[in-house]
């Protein structure tokens, strides 16, 4: 699965809404339990380009202010339940705790899981089907009330509906023992869910899952974990009141315009070692023009943008130029990969020559300057991106700027020694993927290999086009521009929705339809491992297994320009999200 | 009077409804000639991650499985006396007009449109002042001075001005007022009347002055022609043979008469205006109806589109059915029947 | 453009037939034809001659744009990353703009704008024109038949067009074409030529109401005029009457607004194009180079060159369409 | 200074224009008294409005040239200020035009035109000339002028139109008045009626009374002088009677020839005169009315070249022809008239 980033959004011009879909990922690395604490206090922590990767910039514990932040689009919704965008998830945990969450530390300190409602890490038993969690003393929502275990249940198997919060992950639905006629807490909520989910006493939750799984600290470090009490859900109206169960609790939601979050009084910083609580408030002004927002940025009016995807074309040379912004900006690598599938069902891609003839002739540099340049994207030589367990460096077809005459030896051996014909389909709305097309077009051409280009809409594109194997079989459409992140930072998390050939949908399909017995033999053995290590080490193997395959154009390794804000302190990039963690900041 | 006021709204109401059949159709209809099915329509309303069983459950839940007929029906009732929603705890009353809930967001249509009409209405009636004001007076001066280097350059520019487009200028205008001198306020930057009205205005002089900018070309040209039809008309030979004053000539008697047409024209355009500038609101990404409307096209979002859709025709009919009653009102000669 | 004189005009009204009414003496001044007379006033319009010869400069242009591109730039789609700087995307040196690149470069992708805003030209005219064709085609004849027959045809033609005017066209004519592109199967073409005959329906469809309305009125006019009735008289027939008497009379309106349609239809097309939904890329169209414009308004001649050239383009046409008007129709006072 | 009520001296009106300049009204000059009428007949392009126009000042503002001298009741009209004969206007002079559903405002109503009419000569309050105005109605015929008083010019017939045309021109009593073509847009019958009741106002008012007409007939009853126009000058001016009697310019036969008359059908036409009205731009030369002229050939080779003066024939009877007085009397007495006679 993926989570979703905001794309930089155009400056409203083009019909292309900008929720992009793809994305935006996040890695961790082991789930240690260290409860390590943020931010130190007192010195004045380094500055200038990267400054904030790995290091806390203008750390202080000084209490008080209005953080300001911005982001040109709503994003899906901010009832825990119903989201999957990484920033709401980065930004959700100051009004809702989950049972675990990362350490808000800079770079990869920043991946490692540090229990946040419950007390420790979770316990494994059963061989890591069942998993206890065990809930703090004294948590409270914002109207007083405790927050039970049973809180935490009912919002886990809340969000199972996906029906009504068609938003969110679907990884509790697929790993929870669930009884068979359980379809959703409205529809059936006298059946017995003890199975999937028990709640022995008010502190203590279980879950069972259908398989076995080491990694499950992730699954708790969902945005479902945070506890609803079912007294208070209204179901898809929820998100127009959340209740508050961390530091801050909303005071004015107005979808599309404005969020305002004001301290919550009932939180207790004793029951709360991760969370300092900085700002007095949180001003979140959606609906700003991406270029008026940097713009603002820049001259201190506002202090974060939400989407933390990166500034706009205008500001990115804004940056390179004036030394002192350079010096405020951050462009870390994400865990998120761009990437053209070749789609081995449609002819002559059938065929691994043709395709090991594409990643040949494809210019590299070329497309790294299509998905934006340097500041971008590194050039990608496989799926997994850096920073995921088990990666490592695989560069199976060395190419810089293209090998015409390796492509050419492939094309023989593929039987089309003077090329061929095929279309290849992209985002419309999308500027960076439009561009990718239009430069392997361009470096197809010179083997041969003639392009037609098909652009889509976004909100079509995975519906009704490029993720509908059918459509691309009948229409004959063998390339197609796709991006992927991971949820969390391991091989799980990021390869087994995209080459596992059993999670090929019929529409709405990620998958790149690799179809390998050997790959999905591989994903088998690395669900069935327990030891992290080795996991991670298979994971690896299948990766170089689908590049060996040649199913895969791996383009870049998405990097974003980020601008820290002025008069904010504690600003990091944290490696959970690759963008600046929300839970540390202050305000001067 | 009041019988033709009934046969109008009656009409009206006709075309409103013929509009909403032909836009259910061409969103309903024409894409299951194209092979699209309903769970095709349901794909785009799931989340990333939906089963097929999750598919089928949301095509049901939306109703997407039913005849278009059904479909249909359901929407006017809705329309008329108010429909139903699950939102999952419970089963809310959406009262009348309800144009349903948006597919992908799942929040009630009307309200969203009326959230948006105040940023329309504002950039409408600001640039409609400025253009009605800018335009007309252009226009008649270039009459009057018929031949002058001013009435040559203002045809010129005006010229020029219906041959720009408003992304064009627009973009210039942002480019070099906001981004380059930041004199004026970026895009998007829309701030209600009722919160600040100085700040409203600031927020809204560029879009105004870009749209108006077009539209003042086009009534110069329009006010013109008018104005130099009007002045050569014998009447305006009796009032000057009366002695009038010429200023009194032209205001009284030749303006009048030039105008009437150009206050039609300008009550069809406001109409038209008032279901969306959508490229104005593009450009400077005003959250108006118009960019309402390319977003419900962007994500397929057809309850969204639907009531838009009604929104500016109803605008459209409406503004037809108030210029024809002005008319007669202005010109004694117009009977209503 | 004036007309001859004004007073004089005015006395012509005042003149009844039955002093004047010569039989063209020897000295009378000769008969001309409608045609004649508004060349000999056309050619004496400076200004729409001047527009007059952009257009067929334009219209060159786009015929022979492979050939221009081929002496002065670069394929249209061909990437010149290196004349971007990688760092910022920005053209080495602000605009690339030299006596290789006459336009510059896109940023980015450091194509060559001058390229693409003359392949730009193609598709804009092609689509611009046959769009226009469709929309007189499709509004005379509605027109011609709702005025000559009036009745019940006009009356149910008038709604028609009532109902077109009432739908929010832009609206409706990007989601037709995203609609409308599902039928890429059942239509077997694909590509730009799928988009352009879209386009042109599209956009051709939604502009015959204005067409027809003046059409109608010109042929309700023209049906009660004394040689129709003449022509009545003598026995001729309602086909003889309509294609005789009636369609000559109608080419002056029908060339006029054909020519004001046309650039209407260029920025149409642009707007579409801007929005997303008209040719795909990577084939050049206006629109679409400014709506890329849009994310890099620090680079402007970006936005210029492809906006001055949909501004030249409209502004040529509607110059010699306003010259054509005057010397088909002098008596409009625009 | 002159003795006449109305004395034009030698006007010029012309108009420059893209092609050329337009000599609407080239050398004209006549004189009026009080109480008398005066006849101005020509064809469409001969001038006469023009002339009228120019009388009053609305000679189309800036772009015209106008030379030579108006004297209105002892004041010069062409050197006054605008300002000045504005205030003339509708006051000292006013006109009656010809289609009077175009000359009056379609958005006023009628007692409302007369009313401002009067008003910018008079500082009355509404009410009085509201009053006025109705009784104006009621003295042109208008039935029920209290009540008509607030109709609109498309809710009368064409002759009641006329008679609240002449109401207007009439509210400020005028000395000078100009009926340009009054009867021309309405039917015969009506026709009759509104020159009856232009000839008893003129009586009660002692006005000055201009009619311009391109039909002898109507002034045939109205008018004590005639002038004849065509090409923007004067070709034959004399008394009624002249005019009628003894015409000596072969134009004047060709109108007295086509004009109608009751015993005949009225598309008849007993003398045409072929061919067209000159172009005021490119007047043909010398005699402007040769190349429609049918004696042409008898002036001996001086139509085409030379302009004929405009001589007195007889008692202040003039006419502007190359033709021999003694010849142009034979040509009527022998030619023209039998002819007319026995149609």
């Amino acid at each position: 699965m993926k989570k979703r980033t905001l794309a930089v959004a155009a400056s409203g011009a083009a019909l292309a809404l900008a929720l992009s879909a793809c994305g935006g990922g996040d890695t961790t690395s082991e789930p240690s339990g260290s409860a390590a604490a943020p931010a130190s206090s007192g010195a004045a922590g380094p500055a200038g380009f990267n400054a904030g990767l790995d290091n806390v910039t203008n750390p202080s514990d000084k209490k008080g202010g209005v953080l300001k932040m911005a982001v040109t689009e709503d994003w899906d919704s901010v009832d825990p339940g119903d989201t999957y965008y990484g920033m709401s998830w980065n930004l959700l945990r100051i009004y809702g705790r989950p049972l675990v969450t990362y350490n808000p530390a800079p770079g990869a300190k920043g991946r490692e899981l540090v229990p946040d409602l419950a007390e420790s890490l979770g316990v494994a038993s059963d061989g890591s089907k069942t998993w206890t969690y065990k809930l703090r003393a004294g948590l409270k929502y914002e109207d007083g009330t405790a927050i039970t275990s049973k809180d935490v249940k009912y919002a886990v198997l809340r969000q199972l509906d996906k029906t009504t919060y068609v938003n969110g992950p679907t990884y509790f639905n697929d790993w929870l023992d669930l009884p068979k006629d359980f379809v959703s807490v409205y529809k059936t909520p006298d059946v017995n869910t003890d199975s999937a989910i028990e709640t022995p006493d008010d502190q203590t939750v279980v879950f069972h899952l259908n398989k076995p799984y080491a990694g499950f600290d992730n699954f708790a470090a969902l945005p479902a974990t945070v506890p609803i009490p079912q007294a208070k859900d209204t179901g898809i109206k929820y998100r127009d009141h959340v209740l508050a169960s961390g530091p801050y609790k909303f005071d004015k939601v107005e979808p599309g315009k404005q969020y305002t979050l004001i301290r919550n009084d009932q939180w207790d910083q004793a029951t709360d070692p991760i969370r300092k609580a900085l700002p007095d408030s949180y001003e979140i002004t959606l609906g700003v023009q991406g270029d008026d927002l940097d713009n603002r940025i820049i001259s201190g009016d506002l202090h974060i943008d939400v989407a933390g995807s990166g500034v706009q074309p205008a500001a990115i040379a804004s940056v390179q130029q004036d030394p002192e912004l350079n010096a405020r900006a951050d462009n870390p690598v994400t865990a998120r990969t761009w990437y053209i599938s070749l789609n081995p069902d449609v002819a002559p891609f059938d065929n691994i020559e043709c395709r090991k003839a594409v990643l040949f002739a494809a210019d590299r540099v070329s497309l790294q300057t299509a998905y934006g340049g340097q500041l971008a994207g590194e050039i990608a030589t496989s799926l997994l991106p850096a920073g995921i367990g088990g990666w490592a460096k695989i560069d199976t077809y060395p190419t810089d700027t293209g090998d015409e005459a390796k492509a050419k030896a492939a094309l023989t051996a593929c039987g089309q020694p003077n090329g061929f014909e095929a279309t290849m389909t992209f985002r419309a709305d999308r500027p960076k993927e439009q561009a990718a097309a239009e430069s392997l077009q361009q470096s197809l051409a010179k083997v041969g290999i003639k392009l037609t280009l098909k652009g889509f809409p976004t909100s079509e594109y995975f519906p009704a086009y490029a993720g509908k194997p059918s459509y691309m079989k009948e229409n004959k459409i063998g390339l197609a521009t796709n991006g992927w992140g991971a949820d969390w930072n391991d091989g799980f998390g990021f390869l087994s929705q995209i080459i596992d050939s059993r999670t090929i949908r019929e529409a709405g399909n990620y998958n790149l339809g690799v179809k390998d017995p050997a790959v999905d033999a591989l994903v088998d053995q690395a669900f069935a491992e327990l030891d992290t290590a080795k996991r991670d080490a298979l994971w690896g193997q299948a990766d170089a297994k689908v590049m060996e395959g040649a199913y895969v154009l791996p383009a870049v390794y998405a990097k974003g320009l980020l601008l820290r804000g002025k008069g904010v302190t504690n600003q990091f990039i944290t490696g959970a999200f690759d963008m600046y963690d929300y839970l540390a900041l202050g305000v001067e | 009077m009041v019988t033709y006021i009934i046969r109008r709204l009656v009409g009206a109401l006709v075309m409103l409804a013929v509009v909403s059949m032909v836009t259910f159709s061409i969103f309903f209809v024409v894409p299951r000639l194209a092979g699209v099915t309903a769970t095709d329509f349901a794909n785009r309303y799931v989340g990333r991650a939906a089963t097929q069983e999750t598919v089928v459950e949301v095509t049901k839940k939306l109703g997407l499985d039913d005849p278009v007929v059904v479909q249909y029906g359901r929407w006017v009732k809705g329309i008329f006396v108010g429909a139903e929603f699950d939102y999952g705890a419970g089963v809310e009353h959406c009262p009348a007009p309800c144009f349903g809930y948006s597919f992908v967001t799942k929040k009630p249509v009307w309200p969203e449109l009326l959230d948006r009409l105040p940023v329309t209405l504002s950039l409408a009636a600001g640039a409609s002042v400025i253009w009605l004001l800018a335009g007309v007076s252009v226009g008649v001066l270039s009459a009057l001075k018929r031949g002058s280097v001013f009435d040559r350059g203002a045809m010129m520019i005006a010229l020029s001005g219906v041959s720009l487009p408003p992304f064009f200028t627009g973009l210039i205008a942002l480019s070099l007022f906001s981004y380059g001198l930041r004199i004026t306020a970026p895009g998007g930057a829309y701030v209600p009347l009722t919160e600040n009205p100085v700040e409203w205005a600031y927020s809204l002089i560029l879009p105004w002055l870009t749209l108006a900018f077009l539209n003042a070309a086009a009534y110069a040209r329009l006010t013109r022609a008018g104005m130099l039809e009007t002045m050569g008309e014998d009447y305006i030979r009796t009032a000057r043979a009366k002695g009038l004053r010429e200023s009194k000539v032209i205001a009284k008697h030749g303006l009048r008469a030039a105008l009437t047409p150009i206050v039609t024209i300008f009550g069809l355009d406001v109409g038209i205006l008032l279901g969306g500038a959508i490229l104005t609101e593009n450009v400077f990404s005003l959250p108006g109806l118009g960019k309402y409307a390319t977003g419900a096209i962007s994500t397929q979002d057809l309850p969204k589109i639907m009531g838009f859709t009604m929104l500016a025709a109803f605008f459209i009919v409406m503004a037809n059915l108030v210029v024809d009653l002005l008319y007669a009102v202005v010109d004694p000669r117009v009977r209503l029947s | 453009m004036t007309a001859p004189l004004d007073v004089s005009g005015e006395e012509t009204k005042a003149t009844p037939e039955a002093v004047v009414t010569g039989l063209g003496g020897p000295k009378a001044i000769q008969g001309r034809s409608l045609g004649q007379i508004a060349w000999m006033r056309l050619k004496k319009d400076k200004i729409a001659l001047t527009g007059a010869g952009v257009v067929i400069f334009l219209v060159l242009v786009a015929i022979f744009a492979p050939l221009i591109v081929g002496w002065f730039g670069h394929p249209p789609n061909e990437f010149h990353e290196e004349m971007i700087d990688t760092m910022t995307m920005r053209p080495k040196g602000g605009t690339g703009i030299s006596g290789e690149f006459l336009f510059g470069v896109e940023p980015q992708k450091g194509r060559d704008l001058f390229s693409r805003v003359v392949y730009g030209a193609r598709i804009s005219l092609l689509i611009a024109f046959f769009a226009t064709m469709l929309s007189v085609l499709i509004g005379t004849v509605m027109g011609v038949v709702a005025g000559y027959f009036g009745g019940w045809v006009d009356a149910v033609i008038s709604r028609l067009m009532d109902i077109f005017l009432a739908f929010p066209i832009l609206v409706f004519a990007l989601a037709l074409v995203g609609v409308l592109g599902q039928f890429e199967t059942q239509l077997g073409v694909q590509g730009d030529t799928l988009r352009i005959l879209l386009l042109i329906f599209v956009i051709g469809f939604f502009n015959w109401g204005y067409i027809a309305r003046i059409i109608r009125g010109q042929t309700l006019s023209l049906r009660e005029r004394e040689f129709v009735d003449a022509a009545r008289s003598l026995g001729a027939r309602g086909p003889y009457i309509l294609f005789k008497e009636i369609l000559p009379n109608l080419i002056a309106p029908i060339l006029i607004y054909s020519t004001l349609l046309v650039p209407a239809n260029v920025l149409f097309e642009a707007a579409l194009s801007f929005l997303g939904v008209g040719i795909q890329p990577p084939t050049a169209t206006w629109g679409a180079m400014l709506s890329a414009a849009t994310k890099y308004y620090t680079v402007p001649h970006f936005m210029i060159f492809p906006g001055m050239a949909i501004f030249i383009t409209v502004l040529a046409f509607n110059l010699f369409g306003d010259g054509l008007r005057d010397a088909l129709d002098p008596k409009s006072n625009r | 200074m002159t003795e006449h009520f109305l004395d034009v001296k030698n006007l010029q009106i012309h108009f420059p224009t893209d092609d050329g300049l337009v000599r609407s009204v080239d050398g004209l000059s006549f004189q009026l008294e009080r109480g008398k009428t005066l006849g101005i007949v020509g064809e469409s392009g001969s001038g006469k409005s023009v002339t009228s126009l120019g009388i009053l000042g609305l000679h189309k503002g800036g772009r015209a040239k106008i030379s030579g001298e108006i004297w209105l009741d002892g004041e010069e009209l062409v050197s006054a200020g605008a300002e000045h004969v504005r205030k003339l206007r509708g006051k000292k002079m006013a006109m009656i035009f010809q289609d009077p559903l175009s000359a009056m405002h379609p958005y006023y109503t009628v007692g409302d035109q007369i009313i401002e009419a009067y008003r910018i000569h008079h500082k009355v309050a509404k009410k009085v000339a509201r009053k006025h105005a109705v009784d104006l109605l009621g003295r042109v015929g208008i039935p029920q002028p209290d009540k008509r008083v607030d109709s609109y010019p498309h809710e009368f017939s064409g002759g009641m139109r006329q008679r609240a045309m002449i109401a207007m021109a009439l509210s400020c009593d005028p000395t000078l008045l100009i009926a340009d073509e009054p009867t021309t847009a309405l039917d015969v019958t009506v026709q009759a009626q509104i020159l009856d009741l232009m000839r008893d106002l003129q009586r009660d008012f002692d006005a000055a009374l201009i009619i311009i007409t391109h039909d002898l007939g109507v002034v045939a009853e109205l008018a004590d002088d005639i002038l004849v126009m065509y090409g923007g000058k004067a070709i034959e001016y004399g008394t009624a009677e002249d005019i009628f009697e003894r015409p000596e310019h072969p134009y004047t036969w060709g109108l007295l020839g086509s004009m109608p008359r009751l015993d005949r059908e009225p598309t008849e036409r007993l003398l045409p005169i072929k061919g067209s009205p000159p172009s005021l731009i490119n007047v043909p030369a010398g005699c402007a009315f040769h190349p429609r002229c049918v004696f042409e050939g008898r002036t001996g080779g001086k139509a085409n070249t030379e302009v004929p003066e405009l001589a007195e024939t007889e008692g202040g009877h003039l006419v502007r022809c190359h033709l021999p007085r003694e010849e142009r009397r034979a040509i009527w007495a022998n030619e023209i008239k039998p002819n007319l006679e026995s149609a």
